[in-house]
């Protein structure tokens, strides 16, 4: 159904662009594998991001019901 | 018709929902610069409410000039 | 309709590029909240930027002619 | 049939305008560093037509290889 | 149901290919700073096949987690 | 029909992505016309991509097979 393909769109986006992100902070300088030190970094990674995102979407919100009351949007 | 309903305000939902991604994305790799911890600090999170407020305040003075 | 469509679609485009570059070049480091000065780098910039799209715009329709001409494309 | 190629010159139309929001991005980026004026300076203009040039160049080149 | 299974797969394959674009080019990005030759040097194809391994740990990572 | 329209999507792909890479690498410093070192830097640079894309490709397809038959994913 299309919900459940707008569903999906959403979750690939956030899967995307969380790999892309903690990709670049948990390995600057790539080593030949994957220790626990990395996983340990992907995993905090991703929890930061998750709370930034829960934290930006709160305000976005916020602004906007704001600004539409304001009239300016 | 209730189901163009139904559909446009999901449609519009997910609009809304792919708009904080964007956010979410350029305002992190502004903001985070190091993994050393699952939480935000508070600077971090100063910087990411800042971030997103002046990014919305250019995108509504250019919608209305 | 499909045309009004197409149009919003473009108008959208140059509204979030807009937006982008404008936020990087006016708000280097962001400030708690938007003064006089931040608003008038906005329009500045809002303004710098139609202009280089109108130059190259025209200079990739003449540039797309001159090469269809030579066969180049 | 006037109505398919109606719709088809408006595509390809929309076509062209995108790219030219891509380049223009791509290249204001490259070549307009700060704001302290509303107007393109003589270098900037000769950076974004540079710009243009090259990057249209190196497409051509890609095409034809 | 044939043509449904066909467009399919097509689909997918395609999927494959755009994710493949995405890694060469950010991986690309990373391993590749000059051009002095048309052959890759042994860095860097050791930094491209690094990349991909490292980004695709993260990838599956994010997905288990 | 459908075929020939990924099949246009992903070479649209590859040559944008190309383009925008090797214009990268061979004009740091754009000058007034493109010579023939220009010319050649392009062809390597591309040469380089198209390898680059093969290694790549290579290894993504092996990767998921194996991540296939380990359940990882």
């Amino acid at each position: 159904t299309i919900v459940r393909e707008i569903a999906t769109a959403n979750v690939n986006e956030l899967v995307n662009r969380l790999t892309e992100n903690c990709f670049e902070l948990c390995f600057t300088n790539p080593s030949s594998s994957m220790g626990s030190k990395d996983k340990k970094c992907i995993e905090q990674c991703m929890q930061k991001y998750m709370k930034s995102w829960n934290i930006l979407s709160q305000s976005y919100v916020k602004r906007i019901q704001e600004a539409k009351a304001a009239g300016d949007i | 018709q209730e189901v163009a309903r139904f559909l446009e305000a999901e449609t519009s939902k997910s609009k809304v929902q792919m708009s904080i991604h964007q956010y979410t994305d350029m305002c992190f790799k502004k903001c985070v610069k190091k993994i050393d911890s699952s939480d935000l600090n508070s600077g971090e999170q100063q910087c990411l409410q800042t971030c997103l407020d002046r990014f919305l305040d250019t995108n509504i003075s250019i919608v209305k000039l």
